[in-house]
C-alpha cells in the first residue's frame, strides 16, 4: 500500500507533464542548436561529475567508514554542508571561494567560471554528499569482517580496499553514482551562479530550461521531458546491465 | 475601515520590489489599522501562473507587461492592470573598473567579459534593445536568469561590465560605478512595471486590493520609487 | 615463537614454540582458542615474536600468518580460485601464477572441478577445503589452523590429515592447530597445548598429556576419567573399562568408588559405555551382556569402583 | 590524497562563505519574525518530509530490492525521474497535477497548493528517489541470507522485513533519511513553484534567502550560514547518538 | 513425511520417514545432505508431504521447520537471548512469553550467561549452541539439523547427544540429522539414510547400516573396509584388525589379498592403525611391535590379506 501510494506520487505529476507537452512542436526544439548544445554540455558534465565523486568521494566514503581519525565529525558534518545549502547559495559560496576574485580563485593562474570546468566543479560540489553518504552507508553495512580476513592473506589496506571492500560495497557505489549523477542532471542553481549560462559553454540543460520557463513554459515543459527521457532511459538500460552482471 | 478584526491583505509582487514594497506595506498598515499586508516575492512568471492557478493573493505587481498579460488571459484580474513605475537598464562595472571601460562601445573589446541577462527574462529583452541601440556586437560571457545575478557577477568582480537596471546600480550604491549612455532618453532602456488587483468574491478586501493600487499609484509611492532607483512613471 | 595474550574475560595465555614445531591447541568451547590466533594474527593486541622478530607492533598484513578461520570467511564474491589466488597475489605474486598455485592446491585438495563456484555454490565441506587451501597457499611463516576438519567427511578428513601431516613435516615456521578430535591432536601434535577458562592448563608432548590429563575436558577427550583426590593436590586417571559397575556399594577397603544415576548408555566398539551422574561425572565399559543382566537404563542409581592396577596418580600442577 | 581534494572542495567554499559573513547583524536576523518563521516551517516540513519517505519509500525500496515483480524496471526509472527533474519543472509538473485547476487537483475536496501539506508534498516529490535509492542499494548489500533463515523460523514476510532486513540495513536507511532531509532542507525550486512563498505558511529558509538574494546579498548568505549551521549540527548530532547505539 | 527431491547437479533423492523417526544422513562432503535439507524446508523446490498435508506450494514460514544450519546463521545484529526467541515470537507468542521459552533453552546448552551477547562475541562452539537452541524452540514438526554437533567441545558434544536424544525420544515429529561422526549416526538414529553423489545409496537401521556398507564413505566413517568383488555385484566388508600385513605376497589360495603403499600410520587405541594406497585404499590395525618389527614407514610396499572368518559378504545393491 504505502509503496502503491509512493508510485502514485511519482507517476501523477510526471503522467500530466507528459499529457501536458506539445508533442507536434518536440521535432524541432529537438532539432535545434541551442538545445543540442545544452544536450551535450549536460552530458559531459555530468558524466565527469561522476567521475569526479568517484574518485574523490570513495576514498572519502571510506575514510568515515573505516578510519577512526580524530575530527572525523568534523570531515562528517562538512561533507554534509552542500547537501543542506539552496543551490544558489551554494554557488555563491563557490564564487567566493573559486571565482575571479575569490579568495583562493584571485591566485589561481587560470580563471574557472564560464568554462566547462566551472560547470563541472558546481556539480562535483553539489553531488558530492549524495555520492559520500550512499557510499559510506554501503560500507558500512558489511562491516570490517572481510577486510580481516583480506589483512590476513597479506593484503594491505589499499589492496583490501580494492579487491574486497569496493566489490562488495558495489550496490551502494553504483546507487551512489546514480545518485550523483542524477542530481548533476538537474542541477542548475549552482551551475548558473558559479559558472553563468552561455550557449554551448556553459549552459546546460537545466539552465536552458529555466530561462525558457520564464518566457515560454510550453518549451520548457517539452525540454524537461526530453531531458527526462533520455537520463532516465541511460539510468535504467546502465542498471539493467550491472544487475544482469552482478 | 477601522475593525478589531486583523484582516490580512496578500501582495503578490516581483523580487525587484522587494524594498519599495515592504516600504509601502508599512504606509498601508499605517493608514489602515487592523490590516496586515503580506507581501509574497518570486519571478514575475510565476507568480502570474500562480494567481491563475488560483493562489491566495490580492494584488499581483509585475515587472514587465507579459507577465500581467498571462494574468489577464488567466481571467485572473479584477480590473485591467496599470503601468505604475518604470526601470532603466544602465551598464555597472566594479568600482575599480578594471577593464578600463569608458563607454558601452568597449564591450566589443575581446578582453572584456561582460554579462547580460538572458533574452528570455524581461531585463535581457530590454538589455538587447539597448545593447542594439548601441551598437555592441560582442557575445556576453554568460546570460544569467535575472538581473539580480548579473549584478552579483559585477558586485563580486567575476565580470567587467554588466548590464542591470538602474535600481539595482542604485541600491549597491558604492559597489559599482555606472557608464553613462547615449542617448538617456531613448525608450530601448526602459522597461514598465504593472500593478492589478485580483479577482476575488470578498468585496471588503477587493476594497482594500484597489486602495493599495492607489496607494503604489500616488504621490507618496513615487517618492519612494524614484529614491529607490526607478523612473519615468507613465501616467495616463 | 613465543606469544603473550591478555584479552580480560577471553584469554589470558603465553606460549613458546619452536620453529618446524606443529602446536595442537585444545580445550572446550569458549575456552580462548581461537582467540588466541588472532592474538598472533594480530586482530587482538598482545606481544607476539616470531623468529627473534617482534610482530606486537606489526600491521596485520605484514604478518605472514596463513589463518583458517573457524568459520571459514571466504570472499562471498570471489571464486574458489580467486579466494585461494588472494593471498599469493595480494603478497605480489603475478595473476598468472597466483591462479597456477591456487589451481594445484584446490586440485590437492579434491575440488579442482569446483574452482569457479562462488562459496554460496559450494556444500560446507567443499568450502573448509577452500578455505584451507587459501591459508596455506600464501607461504604463512606461521600456520593457524582454526578446527579446520571440521565438516568434512572422514575420507577427506584422512585424505587432509595425511596431506597436512606431509605439509608441516616439511613447514619451517611454526603451526597452531585448534581441533576438538583427538585423533589429530594425537597424530600431528609435537606437542599439545590445553587450554582451560582462558588460561595454560597444561602444556606437553601429545602422549603425555593424554596419558596424565589435568582438566575434564582433555581427559574426555582422550577418554578417560579424571577424578581429584587429597584436596586436589593430585589427579587420577583410569580408563572406562577399568570401571566395574555394581548395584549396591562395593565391599572392600578401596576408597575409589562413586556412586550415581546413569545418565546415558551407548555402544561403543563391542562394549556398551555408560556416562553415570558421580561427582564427577564418569564413564564405564561393560559388556552388553553384563549391562543387560544389571537392569541399566538411564535414570538407574549404581556404584562404580576403579581397578586400582588400572589407575594412574599424579600431581594436579606440572 | 583523493579523499584530500574532496575534503578541499568541500571546505574552501564553506570556509570563504563563513569568513564572508557579516557576524554582526547575525543576532538582529535571528530574532526576526519572518525568519523564525521560515525556520519553523522549514523544520516542521522537512522533518514531515523524512517521515513521508520512510513511510512510502522503505516498501518501495524493499520493493524494487527483493521482488521480482513484472515492470520492476519501470516501477524504477519512475523512482529516478524526479531525481533528474531541475526542481522548478518538478514544481510545474505538480502544479499541472496537483494544482487547484490540475487534472487530479481539480477533483480534489480540498486545496493542496500555497499550503504547508503543499510544501511537504512537493519535498516528498523531490526527496523520494534519494531515499529510495539509498535504501534499495542497503537492501541489496546484504543480500537475502537472514531473511532466508527467518522464514524457516516461522517469520512471515512482514515479520521478517520488520525484525531482520530494516535493522540489517539500518546504515542505509539512516544515510537515506539523511540525504531526504537535506535535499529538503535545501529545495525551494519546487516549493516556490507549486507551494509558492507565503510567511508564515509556505515560505522556507531556502525560499526567503532566494528573495533576499534579490534584495540583500549579504542578509541571504547570513541566513544561508544560519541554515548550514542549524542542520549540520543537527545531523551530526543524530549520527554520532547512532552510531554510538549501534 | 514423505520427500522427492530433483535439484539437477545437487540431488535427486525420495525419502519416507515415520512421525517420530529420527532419520541420521551420511554421505561424503558434496553428496546433496544440506540440498536435501533446504528443499524440505522449501528453499528449494521439491515435493514434500508431511503428515498426509502437501507443503510442496507452502510457504517457508508457513512450514513449522526447526532448521539449524551447517554455518549457523545467527542473526548478526539480535543478541542470543532475540535469536532464540525469534521463532516463537514470529509464530506469535508475547515477547515476555518468548523470552523465557528461550532463557530456558539456552539454559539447558550451559550458556544461560551468554544471552545478552551479540553472536560475533560469542566463540565457535556457544554459538553453535545457540543455533541449535534456536531451532528447537520453535516447536517444528519438522526438525532439520544440519551437522549439529560441528565446532562442539567433546562434554558438549555428549551433553548435546544427551539432550537432543532426550528431546528426539518425546519428539512426535520427523527428526533428520546430518553428521560426519558415526557416534551420532548409531545412537541417535532410528534409521540411517546414506546420500552419494546425490543419490540414495542406503537406507536402514544403523546397526544394518554399520555391519553391511554400501558405499567407501560409510565404510570408512564405521571403520570398515569395503571391497567390491564378482563384478561389482557383490560387496565384502572386513574390519582393519582382520587385515594381515606382510612384506611378500602371502601363499595360500586366498583371492582377498591387496598390494600397495603405507600411505600413513596412526595410533589407534592401544594398536597401530595403518592406511595403505591398493585398490581400494584400506586399512590395517596392527600391534605396535608389528609395526616396528616389519618396519613400517609411510611409503614401504606391503601385502595384505584378509581373515576369510571376519569377512562378510553381501549384495551391492538392497
Ligand atoms: N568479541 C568478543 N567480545 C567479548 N567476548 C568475546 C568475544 N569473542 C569471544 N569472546 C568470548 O571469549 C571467550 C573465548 O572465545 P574463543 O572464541 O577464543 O573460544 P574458543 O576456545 O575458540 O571456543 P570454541 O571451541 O567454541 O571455538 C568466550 O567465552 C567468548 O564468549
Ligand atoms: N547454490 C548452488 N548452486 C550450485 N551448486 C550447488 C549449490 N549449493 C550446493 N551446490 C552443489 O551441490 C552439491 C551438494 O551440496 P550440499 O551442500 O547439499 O552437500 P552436503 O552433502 O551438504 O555436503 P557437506 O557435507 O560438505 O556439507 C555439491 O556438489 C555442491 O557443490
Ligand atoms: O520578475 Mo523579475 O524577478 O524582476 O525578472
Ligand atoms: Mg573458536
Ligand atoms: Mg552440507
Amino acid at each position: 500500500m504505502p509503496a502503491a501510494i509512493g508510485v502514485a506520487l511519482l507517476v501523477v505529476p510526471l503522467a500530466t507533464l507528459v499529457l501536458d507537452t506539445p508533442w507536434r512542436t518536440l521535432p524541432d526544439h529537438l532539432g535545434s542548436e541551442v538545445v543540442r548544445e545544452a544536450l551535450g554540455i549536460t552530458a559531459l558534465s555530468s558524466l565527469l561529475t561522476v567521475v569526479g565523486c568517484v574518485v574523490l568521494g570513495t576514498p572519502l566514503a571510506w575514510l568515515l567508514a573505516r578510519v577512526d581519525f580524530r575530527g572525523r565529525g568534523v570531515v562528517r558534518a562538512l561533507v554534509l554542508v552542500p547537501l543542506v545549502l539552496p543551490p544558489v547559495v551554494a554557488g555563491v559560496a563557490l564564487v567566493t571561494a573559486l571565482g575571479r576574485s575569490g579568495l583562493v580563485g584571485q591566485h589561481l593562474p587560470f580563471s574557472i567560471p564560464y568554462t566547462l570546468s566551472g560547470v563541472v566543479l558546481a556539480h562535483t560540489f553539489v553531488s558530492l554528499p549524495f555520492y559520500v553518504l550512499a557510499v559510506e552507508g554501503a560500507l558500512r553495512t558489511h562491516g570490517t569482517a572481510y577486510d580481516v580476513v583480506a589483512a590476513t592473506l597479506g593484503a594491505d589496506r589499499w589492496t583490501a580496499f580494492r579487491r574486497v571492500t569496493l566489490p562488495l560495497a558495489l550496490p551502494g557505489i553504483l546507487a551512489g553514482s546514480a545518485l550523483a549523477w542524477a542530481r548533476s542532471l538537474g542541477e542548475f542553481g549552482a551551475t548558473i551562479t558559479f559558472a553563468g549560462n552561455y550557449p554551448g559553454t556553459t549552459q546546460t540543460m537545466p539552465s536552458l530550461i529555466y530561462v525558457a520557463l520564464n518566457s515560454d513554459p510550453a518549451v520548457a515543459r517539452t525540454l524537461s521531458l526530453l531531458l527526462l527521457v533520455l537520463s532516465v532511459a541511460v539510468l535504467v538500460l546502465l542498471r539493467e546491465r550491472w544487475a544482469v552482471a552482478r | 475601515g477601522g475593525d478589531d478584526e486583523e484582516r490580512t491583505l496578500t501582495v503578490l509582487a516581483a523580487a525587484s520590489l522587494s524594498e519599495t514594497f515592504t516600504e509601502l506595506a508599512a504606509v498601508f498598515e499605517e493608514e489602515h489599522p487592523g490590516v496586515e499586508v503580506e507581501v509574497v516575492l518570486g519571478s514575475s512568471t510565476t507568480l502570474a501562473e500562480q494567481a491563475v492557478d488560483g493562489a491566495p493573493g490580492d494584488v499581483l505587481a509585475t515587472a514587465d507587461e507579459t507577465s500581467m498579460a498571462l494574468a489577464e488571459d488567466g481571467n485572473a484580474l479584477a480590473q485591467a492592470a496599470d503601468a505604475f513605475a518604470s526601470n532603466r537598464i544602465t551598464l555597472v562595472t566594479p568600482p575599480d573598473n578594471p577593464a578600463g571601460l569608458q563607454s558601452w562601445a568597449d564591450l566589443d573589446d575581446p578582453g572584456v567579459d561582460y554579462v547580460v541577462c538572458a533574452a528570455t527574462a524581461p531585463c535581457g529583452a530590454v538589455a538587447a534593445a539597448a545593447l542594439t541601440e548601441e551598437g555592441v556586437t560582442a557575445a556576453p560571457a554568460s546570460e544569467e536568469v535575472d538581473v539580480k545575478a548579473v549584478l552579483a557577477r559585477v558586485v563580486q568582480g567575476e565580470a567587467d561590465a554588466g548590464l542591470v537596471y538602474r535600481t539595482d546600480a542604485v541600491a549597491v550604491d558604492d559597489d559599482v560605478e555606472q557608464i553613462p549612455v547615449t542617448d538617456e532618453d531613448a525608450s530601448a532602456y526602459a522597461t514598465t512595471y504593472f500593478i492589478a488587483p485580483l479577482a476575488g468574491d470578498d468585496a471588503e478586501r477587493a476594497d482594500l486590493a484597489a486602495e493599495f493600487v492607489t496607494l503604489v499609484r500616488s504621490d507618496e509611492a513615487l517618492e519612494i520609487f524614484t529614491e529607490a532607483g526607478f523612473g519615468g512613471i507613465v501616467r495616463e | 615463537m613465543h606469544v603473550e595474550a591478555d584479552l580480560p574475560g577471553r584469554v589470558r595465555a603465553g606460549l613458546t614454540a619452536e620453529a618446524g614445531e606443529v602446536l595442537v591447541v585444545i580445550g572446550p568451547n569458549g575456552a580462548g582458542k581461537s582467540s588466541l590466533m588472532r592474538v598472533i594474527a594480530g586482530l587482538e593486541p598482545g606481544r607476539v615474536v616470531v623468529d627473534g622478530r617482534d610482530w606486537s607492533d606489526l600491521a596485520v598484513p605484514e604478518r605472514r600468518v596463513g589463518y583458517v578461520f573457524q568459520d571459514q570467511s571466504l570472499f562471498p564474491h570471489l571464486s574458489a580460485l580467486d579466494n585461494v589466488a588472494f593471498g599469493p597475489r595480494a603478497r605480489g605474486r603475478a595473476r598468472r601464477d597466483a591462479d597456477r598455485t591456487a589451481r594445484e592446491w584446490l586440485e590437492r585438495f579434491g575440488i579442482g572441478d569446483l574452482a569457479e563456484r562462488r562459496p554460496r555454490e559450494l556444500s560446507g565441506g567443499q568450502a573448509q577445503r577452500v578455505a584451507i587451501a587459501r591459508a596455506l597457499a600464501t607461504e604463512p611463516d606461521v600456520l593457524l589452523l582454526d578446527e579446520p576438519f571440521a565438516g568434512l567427511d572422514v575420507s577427506a578428513q584422512m585424505a587432509l590429515r595425511i596431506e597436512l601431516g606431509r605439509h608441516l613435516r616439511d613447514f619451517p615456521g611454526v603451526a597452531l592447530l585448534v581441533t576438538h578430535d583427538a585423533i589429530d591432536a594425537l597424530t600431528l601434535a609435537d606437542r599439545v597445548l590445553v587450554l582451560d577458562e582462558g588460561r595454560v592448563a597444561q602444556v606437553g608432548p601429545p602422549a603425555e598429556v593424554a596419558a596424565e590429563p589435568r582438566t575434564p575436558h582433555v581427559a574426555r577427550l582422550v577418554g578417560l576419567n579424571l577424578v581429584a583426590v587429597a584436596e586436589g593436590e593430585q589427579l587420577i586417571a583410569f580408563p572406562p573399562d577399568a570401571v566395574v559397575v555394581s548395584l549396591h556399594e562395593p565391599e572392600g577397603s578401596t576408597r575409589l568408588r562413586w556412586h550415581g544415576q546413569v545418565a546415558s548408555l551407548a555402544p561403543h566398539g563391542d562394549a556398551v559405555r555408560l556416562l553415570v551422574h558421580a561427582s564427577p561425572d564418569l564413564l564405564a565399559d561393560l559388556t552388553p551382556a553384563a549391562a543387560t543382566e544389571l537392569g541399566l537404563v538411564p535414570g538407574r542409581e549404581v556404584w562404580l569402583s576403579a581397578k586400582a592396577t588400572a589407575v594412574s596418580r599424579y600431581a594436579a600442577r606440572g
